[in-house]
């Protein structure tokens, strides 16, 4: 049987390891198979799932996160006749795939739609915790926002340094409140537990939010823009179908694997007007086709759009 | 910076401040009956879940609160028992409180909705809505005491007011009546308070159960005023900064009032690295920001920026004695 | 004369806190609607019912019999050190630096640096409280938590800065050479065709941590240091007219607490982790106060109940994995055991005194009424 | 026929293996004061914290003025007339003397109409019973004297007709005593009673009308006081005969053995407590130094026994000592053969939780006889203890035996024998009888003389003017800091030391006693007359 290790934070994130959930609840449902899975409670515990998940033979063990990197590396080769899915970060070894997203892309679409649903011309971000893969979804939502609309001004923050940051929706209130006060009026958040205060922020004071990873529209109906999704729950709805044969190697997936992308519903559908959503499919085509290169953080560590 | 980025910092000051400020003057009644209570943090913790959870199962907030208010009544009580009832090390009870709060949240959150420790979010009546205060729409393009009165001061919930009309009231009760004078014997001299007829027991209950109702407060402010619903741990240390806060305050009121805003104001600062960067021309390290309370409180424990004397009888529990 | 019999002071008592903690979390596992049966099987089988189990039990034992000694020492010189959570961090420092910039030819040498190292951090941390307290009078209490406070800042400061590799995700330090990998018990007890607590991180430091209490044992009960730090914790007033000085006893006391808890670091990271990472302490600095407490502050009792609490940490693992009782249940149990054994110790000495007190009327009246024939 | 007062019947209490109070009776009339006397731990205060709601009897009934009373809480003793003083002050020491006196009594729930009656009613009260007080005085900064008159204040504000006092001189001067008993005097004439608790004979025979004798928490005796005398209460204290006067020989001092010149203290409060103190003390004799508490004489002690910082010169047998710095503490300080028994045993000479073996060594713990190799002899210390429980005859000889579970007279005499034995050529002692009982001061007196006979110099500190004038070879009275004089025991009178105490010279004839009385009513408080 497959098995999935959740993040801390929990499944039911409303995010990242909801969105995993939902694709193996999804599989177990369509096949009727049955799965492993754990919550992490701690940093120490990841090399011990993993260790328990491959002694007691789950295959392929599924794990959502970055952190995962350093023990996977370490004990990969211990099982050499299990399969690993690691979901956001690369490990070079046999019996691992590893997935990751071209989360830029995304970002750029759902920063179009910021820049074009705003009226005082600036839109913000909020980070969780300051790290690469976070800079890289900022960096694509400005580029994305500055391609809709020149002269929009993008500010973003970061909640903090630690993993605390995913989990801090009282900063995550105040950043957007700050962000308010600098004139925006649409946030974007890719940050975990702390979005949760985002949105609730940004409904709460008559500014529009933009979900993550999964689709969050629903969480403040007629408030929420849109939602960059990940689709995780693909990856992993994958990786489950696929059982013993995943094939190792490298899976990036952008907006032409429909990897990532931008959520609409009927909770949004008012607030995206036509002309918004024929930019944004254009821009689609745009990425999926390399006539737009949307610029990714992580491969200088560095943004044309926007300074942190 | 202009005043709209000023009121916009202290009106975040505010808010930040104000669970701090509930459980400041909260610890000021039990360490002023002589009740060490470093616990004040697991208390806000287990009334910001029980606020949120019943807050949301009932979808009324009020109700919540006082849901809250009894969670930590509750270890208020635990708390009077141990460290009251059977004279036990006041510090350690306190621990335990702290961890007691940490686990259970998760556990029964955990077991009630599923959510990982979280409440579902909260909305409309199950949280505490901004109060616009009379005539603050009006007044407010009048130059500068407009926007004060507009941006500042109007606009924050119920239990905003509560907290800042407790300082004159627990100033008042200290001072001016007859229970805050045996209060403030009892966490001197208790023996006193004793031989003159009057119960060390019944007043520390009484003080620890005023703490309990404050951190009540506290923690039903961070999950259904400050934010929409509980989620795990969301305390982040609040309790020990009020502490820190209380000692700086040197166990008084009103200083109370201005520790906590001082301390408010720099969390709030710290979420802004921008305007500290547009102010003084360099950015300051976050991480400095964050540790700013616990070294302002170190120094002032050091005894270099005037002396914090405790209550007398502070953390020891009473033992009659001839 | 004593009310009770010293036995029922250091086993009786504590036996019944435990037995009312463990009652307490048997209700509450059963309110979330679980088996408490059931789930104590399985901390029971997945804590040590194999070699691997064991392997983790250990290895969360060894942080607790430092961090637990830690509080004890301090104990006996009635000092209240909260503070081991950010020693255990500063000692996890000094193990990084050790072990990241020092080319060791041999494990052996690299734990005896690295152990130098943590000590040494985690004895500065301690220090600068300790001074607080004994020339400024400034609660340890309150300084050490704060100290904690600061030590995370700090440790996140460098984190995420100076000391993370570029290009790195997380924020922790890049992987220790390989010469500082110390043996684990996999490495030390394994034979040709068994392999024994595979994978598990208990390691070498285990017999460093059983060292460390023989030596807190003979420091305290035997030497002339002991005897003093002893005598300041029962009275600071006697201890100045003895010429024991405050001064140099808090300092002296705080110093070897804090290196006992920054000696932590050689099991967590220098022997589990191989890199620093930022929560690498997960609590043990806080816990070590239940040890201390459960333990009565003797060497002998923190190594019990450490191991005690090292398979809580296990089987509440396993229980993690395999119910849906959150890890946080562990959490609860340790906070009963802190209640129980040191704040509400009272209410379970007084009715024991009682009791040892009745009997022993009882027995004089009966030996009276004998002389009496 | 009245009824009496207070009527106690029966009346047990144990803590845990204690057994304080074994069926106690006692009656007590109207209008008079009834003293008690008993060793330490006799059940005395224990007794009355019964009677004040304190603590509840495990047996026995109370009855005030014929009727049955439950008193559960000193609310219950306060409502039935009843007050108490006891021996260590329950007064808060941050609030002023007003706020002392209102706490527990206000009339309702707002301070300021009770502040306001009870300076009304403390001006009345003042004037009728010589009770000054300054309403307003932080108690904190007012002497012990007025604290206590503050207790006394307590009680009468509450309408008690029944005034226990517990041990109420121990603290006070002479002349301070004298002005409390003429307060008592008032009381009863306004037919109030007093009950007395007091280990003084001098105070039973002068001020009560009946007394009683407690010994090992039983009720020996009652009698009338002017049926007996000193010499019969001591026998039924104690249960055996006792000398109430030190038998000694004229002292024969040699060499000078500590030089003191020009010793200045200030404390880390930043007050000057002693300033400019000068005395030697030769082999051979006790010089005695007399004096209100709190006029230095602690402070000469610890800085003698070297945990306090001092400045001055300080000559031990002819060589300066350290006065700051790491060698000046009790370590350098014994090194140099100065032992001391401090003032207070239970908070300075023991560690009350260590074993009597381990606190022999208690100070001596670095010497090379308790230690082998980096550890220390336990086996050496154990026998140690042996030998010197037996020579001091402590009971119980049992040296795994815990300081606390040891009674007062007993641990002091682990001291003495700890500080004497150690052959010292200096011996500092402070307060060696205080709240010890008759039969244990009486062997302790011994153990002094014996030690100067010895040909050892003997520093002797007391507030019990009649102790320092019966072991004293030479007396020096201390005030505010300074040495008044020195006085030859033989050649001087209480009124005399009585006067250097309360700071004042010239003429004992030029002065009445009322004014010494009044001046030493602010010695030791540190404030100006
Ligand atoms: N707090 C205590 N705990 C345990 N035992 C005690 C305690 N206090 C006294 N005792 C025991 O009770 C006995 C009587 O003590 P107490 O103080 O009444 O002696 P005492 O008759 O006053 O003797 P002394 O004249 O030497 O003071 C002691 O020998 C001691 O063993
Ligand atoms: N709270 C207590 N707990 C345990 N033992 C006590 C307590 N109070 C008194 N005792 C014991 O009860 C006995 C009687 O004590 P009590 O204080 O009544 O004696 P006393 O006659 O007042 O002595 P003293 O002259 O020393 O004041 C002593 O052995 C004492 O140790
Ligand atoms: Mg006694
Ligand atoms: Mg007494």
């Amino acid at each position: 049987d497959p098995a999935i290790i959740f993040d801390l934070g929990g499944k039911f994130d409303k995010s990242f390891n909801e969105s995993a959930f939902n694709g193996a609840t999804r599989w177990a449902e369509e096949t009727g198979g049955k799965f492993a899975e754990v919550e992490l409670q701690s940093d120490a515990q990841r090399e011990q799932a993993l260790r328990r998940f491959a002694e007691s033979g789950s295959n392929p063990i599924v794990m959502a996160g970055f952190s995962f990197m350093t023990p996977l590396g370490d004990i990969a080769a211990d099982y050499p006749d299990t399969k690993f899915v690691i979901i956001d970060a690369v490990v070079d070894a046999p019996n691992v795939k590893s997935v990751v997203f071209n989360e830029e892309q995304g970002s750029y679409l759902v920063g179009m739609l910021a820049a074009m649903a705003s009226k005082t011309g600036t839109v913000s971000f909020v980070g969780g915790m300051d790290i690469p893969l976070i800079r890289k979804f900022a960096c694509g939502y400005a580029e994305g926002a500055k391609a809709a609309n020149p002269d929009v001004t993008v500010i973003a923050n970061m909640t903090g340094t630690t993993p605390a940051a995913w989990n801090d929706p009282v900063k995550g209130t105040e950043l957007t409140l700050a962000q308010k006060s600098q004139g925006s009026d649409v946030v974007f958040q890719a940050a975990g537990g702390t979005g949760v205060g985002v949105l609730q922020a940004a409904a709460d004071n008559e500014m529009l939010g933009i979900g993550v990873d999964a689709n969050q529209n629903y969480m403040h109906p007629g408030q929420v823009l849109t939602s960059m999704l990940k689709r995780v729950d693909v990856a992993v709805y994958d990786a489950f179908t696929a059982g013993t044969d995943v094939e190792p190697g490298v899976a990036s997936l952008g907006v032409s694997e429909d990897g990532v992308g931008y959520a609409m519903d009927e909770n949004n559908a008012s607030l995206v007007t036509p002309e918004m959503l024929a930019a944004v499919e254009e821009a689609k085509a745009g990425i999926s086709d390399g006539s737009i290169m949307v610029h990714d953080y992580m491969s200088d560590e560095s943004c044309p759009a926007l300074t942190f | 910076m202009d005043l709209m980025t000023l009121l916009q910092l202290l009106d975040s000051t505010v808010r930040l401040a104000t669970p701090l400020l509930l459980a400041c003057i909260a610890g000021l009644y039990s360490e002023r009956a002589g009740i060490f209570d470093i616990g004040l943090e697991g208390k806000m913790l287990a009334a910001a879940f029980l606020s949120a959870a019943i807050a949301y199962t009932t979808g009324n907030v009020w109700v919540g609160l006082l849901a809250g208010i009894g969670a930590s009544l509750l270890l208020s009580a635990i708390h009077g028992v141990a460290s009251i009832t059977f004279r036990g090390n006041q510090l350690i009870s306190g621990v335990a409180i702290n961890f007691l709060a940490a686990g259970l949240t998760v556990v029964i959150a955990q077991s009630w909705f599923g959510q990982g420790g979280r409440t579902p979010q909260l909305a409309g009546a199950a949280r505490f809505n901004p109060i616009t205060l009379p005539f603050a729409d009006a007044l407010r393009d009048v130059p500068i005491l407009g926007p004060i009165y507009y941006e500042l001061i109007s606009g924050h919930t119920a239990l905003v007011y509560i907290a800042l009309l407790i300082v004159p009231v627990t100033w008042w009760v200290l001072y001016a009546t007859r229970f805050g004078l045996r209060l403030r014997a009892v966490g001197e001299n208790p023996a006193a308070v004793d031989t003159a007829g009057v119960s060390v027991v019944g007043l520390r209950f009484a003080a620890v159960a005023i703490c309990g109702v404050l951190c009540g407060l506290a923690g039903a402010y961070l999950a259904t005023a400050l934010q929409a619903g509980f989620t795990k741990d969301m305390s982040a240390g609040r309790g020990y900064i009020a502490l820190a806060a209380l000692i700086f305050a040197k166990w008084k009121p009103w200083p109370a009032l201005g520790a906590t805003m001082l301390f408010g104001f720099l969390q709030a600062l710290a979420l802004r690295p921008d305007l500290i960067q547009r102010t003084l021309g360099f950015s300051v390290q976050t991480q400095l920001l964050d540790a700013l309370p616990y070294i302002l409180t170190v120094v002032i424990l050091a005894g270099f920026v005037g002396k914090a004397i405790p209550p007398k009888a502070g953390g020891e529990p009473y033992v009659k004695e001839r | 004369m004593d009310a009770m019999p010293k036995w029922a002071d250091v086993v009786l008592i504590p036996v019944i806190s435990l037995v009312l903690a463990a009652l307490l979390s048997a209700l509450v596992i059963l309110a979330i609607g679980e088996n408490p049966w059931e789930a104590l099987k399985l901390m029971v089988d997945g804590a040590i019912g194999s070699t691997y189990g064991w392997g983790y039990t250990l290895y969360y034992a060894t942080n607790f019999i430092f961090t637990g000694l830690a509080v004890a020492i301090a104990f006996h010189a009635r000092m209240f050190n909260i503070g081991g959570e950010g020693q255990a961090v500063l000692g996890g420092l000094g193990v990084a630096l050790v072990c990241l910039y020092i080319p060791w030819p041999h494990w052996s040498l690299a734990l005896l640096g690295g152990t130098l190292g943590a000590a040494l951090f985690g004895a500065a941390w301690a220090v600068i409280p300790a001074y607080l307290q004994a020339k400024r009078g400034s609660h340890i209490v309150i300084t050490t938590i704060m100290f904690n406070f600061i030590a995370a800042a700090l440790l996140n400061y460098l984190l995420v800065g100076a000391l993370k590799p570029a290009g790195s995700m997380e924020p922790s330090t890049g992987k220790f050479p390989e010469p500082t990998h110390l043996p684990s018990f996999q490495d030390m007890f394994s034979t040709a065709d068994t392999v024994m607590f595979r994978g598990a991180p208990a390691n070498i430091t285990f017999f460093v941590a059983i060292a460390a209490c023989i030596a807190v044992w003979a420091l305290i009960w035997r030497t002339r240091l002991g005897y003093e730090i002893r005598a300041f914790g029962h009275s600071e007033s006697a201890a100045k007219y003895a010429g024991i000085s405050p001064t140099k006893i808090i300092m002296i006391s705080m110093t070897i607490s804090g290196a006992l808890a920054g000696m932590m670091a050689i099991n967590n990271v220098m022997g589990e982790a191989e890199r620093l990472v930022l929560n690498a302490v997960e609590g043990a600095g806080f816990i070590g106060i239940a040890v201390a407490l459960m333990g009565r502050s003797h060497p002998f009792g923190v190594f019990l109940a450490a191991i005690l609490f090292g398979f809580l940490y296990q089987g509440g693992a396993e229980l993690a994995l395999w119910t849906s009782i959150p890890r946080e249940l562990i959490v609860v149990i340790q906070a009963l055991v802190i209640l129980f054994t040191g704040a509400l110790d009272n209410m379970v000495r007084m009715p024991l005194e009682s009791f040892f007190l009745s009997r022993r009327r009882a027995a004089q009246r009966k030996s009276k009424l004998t002389a009496a024939e | 026929m009245t009824a009496p007062a207070i009527e106690l019947k029966g009346i047990s209490k144990a803590f845990g293996p204690v057994q304080a109070n074994k069926d106690i009776s006692i009656r007590v009339m109207p209008g008079t004061i009834h003293g008690i006397i008993g060793e330490n731990g006799a059940g005395k205060s224990t007794l009355m914290s019964i009677l004040y709601g304190f603590y509840k009897a495990d047996a026995g009934e109370i009855f005030i003025s014929g009727k049955k009373v439950e008193i559960r809480d000193s609310q219950a003793a306060i409502a039935a007339g009843i007050g108490m003083v006891f021996q260590h002050f329950k007064l808060v020491e941050t609030f002023t003397v007003l706020e002392n006196i209102v706490l527990g009594a206000e009339d309702s729930g707002l301070l300021r109409p009770s502040l306001a009656r009870a300076r009304r009613e403390l001006k009345a009260l003042a004037d009728e019973y010589e009770l000054n007080v300054e309403p307003d005085a932080l108690v904190q900064d007012i002497g012990v004297g007025m604290q206590q008159r503050v207790e006394i204040l307590k009680a009468l504000y509450r309408k008690a007709d029944i005034l226990i006092l517990d041990e109420p001189t121990g603290v006070l001067t002479p002349a301070e005593a004298d002005h409390l008993f003429r307060i008592l005097e008032n009381l009863r004439r306004e037919g109030k009673t007093i009950i007395l608790i007091t280990h003084k004979l001098r105070e039973i025979m002068e001020t009560t009308d009946t007394v009683s004798v407690m010994r090992r928490g039983q009720m020996t005796a009652t009698v009338k006081t002017s049926e007996t005398s000193p010499q019969e209460l001591a026998e039924l204290m104690v249960g055996r005969k006792v000398l109430l006067q030190v038998d000694k020989t004229p002292s024969v001092p040699g060499a000078v053995i500590l030089d003191v010149q020009n010793l200045n203290v200030t404390d880390d409060k930043g007050v000057h407590r002693l300033k400019g103190i000068n005395l030697q003390v030769r082999a051979g004799e006790i010089l005695g130094i007399a004096g209100v508490a709190g006029n230095g004489q602690s402070e000469l002690l610890e800085v003698l026994g070297g945990y306090e910082k001092g400045t001055g010169t300080i000559l031990m047998n002819g060589t300066p000592i350290d006065l700051t710095g790491t060698k000046s503490d009790g370590q350098s300080r014994r090194a140099r053969g100065i032992a001391h028994v401090p003032e207070d045993r239970q908070r300075e000479g023991l560690i009350m939780d260590y074993a009597a073996w381990e606190n022999i060594a208690f100070g001596y713990h670095l010497d090379d006889k308790f230690r082998t190799g980096p550890f220390m002899n336990h086996a050496a210390m154990l026998q140690d203890t042996e030998e010197k429980m037996a020579r001091f005859d402590v009971r119980p000889p049992d040296p795994k035996l815990a300081a606390k579970n040891f009674s007062g007279g007993n641990q002091q005499k682990i001291v003495l024998a700890r500080e004497i034995e150690r052959n010292p050529d200096l011996l500092l002692i402070g307060q060696p009888t205080r709240g010890v009982d008759i039969g244990a001061i009486e062997f302790i007196h011994q153990q002094i003389v014996a030690l100067r006979d010895q040909g050892k110099a003997i520093l002797l500190v007391s507030v019990e003017l009649e102790e320092i004038l019966a072991l004293s070879d030479r007396i020096a009275v201390m005030f505010d800091g300074h040495i008044m004089g020195e006085r030859d025991p033989a050649k001087t009178d209480e009124k005399e030391l009585g006067m250097l105490m309360a700071g004042m010279t010239g003429d004992p004839a030029d002065v009445t006693v009322a004014q010494i009385e009044e001046r030493l009513a602010y010695a030791g408080t540190g404030e100006k007359v």
